[in-house]
Parts: structure tokens; C-alpha cells; sequence
């Protein structure tokens, strides 16, 4: 294993300890309906709908055809703010 | 008494060489040592933030990602289930 | 003041005035990387490191690890060039 998977794993694990990584996942969410990412991925998803034809669309095609966008619509500052937590929440527990 | 006079400066030489060989070795080494140690250490603290740096931002963006994965599925799944629901409707 | 310790400081005092004290320093520390003995010695320290564990050594403590490591590895050959120098010195610098 090399020396930044075990930093990954070890960073992981401290996270998971102090349910950290469970509240970032929850202020990420809150952060997409915030900035709007959820209505507009939202409209997204009518949009191929309604070009494809709802009998033509699963929910596997669905997620499929949508995810590059709800990848690039994420905005830098809250991927941003995630990273400045998790540095933060390293420096207060820093054993690693 | 000028061979023996000649005999004690010779062997004061040697002694005093000696000395001196030593007294500078201990000085250069003592530095030597304390310079390697301590940047050896700058070094490795140097490495580990670097390392403890990349790690966070590939643990962030394993995160997102995870989050985003779920997040997709069920929005997607929610709006088909409520286009499907109005299609229903609107055949009934 | 016995005679030879007269002698003893007024050599030290020439050494210094001609700047041969510090080439002395100068030449061995070139010998001592030429002869790989620092790379030897980064080597030691980093298996220090990283067998106690960087959160748990101190320069202090590092420095008193690798010294005796550190002398031991001087090779002969440096030890008597430099004394050979020395000796050259002398010789041309202390008058009977």
C-alpha cells in the first residue's frame, strides 16, 4: 500500500470515527439545493425526457445521460468549502 | 642537545597535529550532523504535508462524488416516477 | 604559559589569520559528501524517521541517534588527508 492510499485510508477512517464524513455528505446536499443545482439537473432530467419520449427512458439511461452535467454543475467554491472543512477537521485532529 | 631539541619539536608536531585533526573533525561533524538531522526532519514534514494535502483533496473528491452518485440516481428516479404518474393521469 | 602551549595558540592564531583553519572545515565537509558519507547519513536518519514515527523525533532526538553512526562512517582515508594537510601546515608554520 502505498504511503497516500494509507493517508487516504487513515484521513477515511478519522472521518467515519467522528461521523464527519456523514456531515459533509449532509452540507454538500444542503449546498446543491442552495446554489441551485438540484432545479437545474432537475430541468435537465425533463429535458431528455421529453426529447427521448418517456417509453424510451429508464432510470439507468436517465442517470446515465444526466451525470456528466450534474458533475460539471457543481460549483468550484463548494467543492471548495468541502476541502477547507476537511483540512480544517484534519488540523483539529491531527494524528494521523 | 640541537637533535634533541629537534626530536621534541617533532614530536610536538605530531601530537599537536593530531589535535588540531581532531578538534576540527569533531567541529565539522557535530555541524554536519545537526544540519543533516534537521533538514532531514524539514524533509519529511515537507513530504507528509504534501502528502496529507493530496490525500484530502482525493478524499474530497471521492466524497463528492459518492454524494453526487446517490443524489443523481434519486433525483432521477424521482422525476420519472413523476412524469409517469402525470402520463397515468392523464390517460385516466 | 609553558612553551608549548605558547606555541600551541600562536599556531591556532596563524591558522585563523590565514584562513586555513576554515579551509581545513571547507575540505572535509567536500570529502565528506564526495565520499557518500552525508548520503549515508540522509539514508540513517530517514530509517530513523521512519521507525519512530516523524511526530516522535525531535532534531535533538535524531541528532543523538545518528551521531555515533555519523563518526564511525568517516573513512580512514578523509581522517588522514586532512591530518596529512594539517601536518603540511605546521611543518611550513612552526619555527624550532
Amino acid at each position: 500500500m502505498s504511503k497516500d492510499s494509507q493517508m487516504r485510508a487513515a484521513i477515511n477512517q478519522k472521518l467515519i470515527e467522528m461521523g464527519e464524513r456523514e456531515r459533509l455528505k449532509e452540507l454538500l446536499r444542503a449546498k446543491l439545493i442552495e446554489c441551485g443545482w438540484k432545479d437545474q439537473l432537475k430541468a435537465h432530467c425533463k429535458d431528455v425526457i421529453k426529447e427521448k419520449g418517456l417509453e424510451h427512458v429508464t432510470v439507468e439511461d436517465l442517470v446515465a445521460e444526466i451525470t456528466p452535467k450534474g458533475r460539471a454543475l457543481v460549483p468550484d467554491s463548494v467543492k471548495k468549502e468541502l476541502l477547507q472543512r476537511i483540512r480544517a477537521f484534519l488540523a483539529q485532529h491531527s494524528t494521523l | 642537545e640541537e637533535a634533541r631539541r629537534k626530536q621534541e619539536h617533532e614530536a610536538f608536531l605530531a601530537q599537536f597535529s593530531e589535535s588540531l585533526c581532531s578538534e576540527i573533525s569533531q567541529e565539522v561533524l557535530t555541524e554536519c550532523i545537526r544540519d543533516t538531522a534537521a533538514s532531514e526532519i524539514e524533509h519529511a514534514q515537507k513530504e507528509k504535508a504534501a502528502c496529507v494535502a493530496r490525500s484530502s483533496e482525493e478524499v474530497c473528491d471521492s466524497l463528492v462524488e459518492e454524494t453526487l452518485q446517490a443524489e443523481i440516481s434519486e433525483l432521477a428516479r424521482g422525476v420519472l416516477e413523476v412524469e409517469l404518474q402525470r402520463i397515468r393521469k392523464f390517460l385516466k
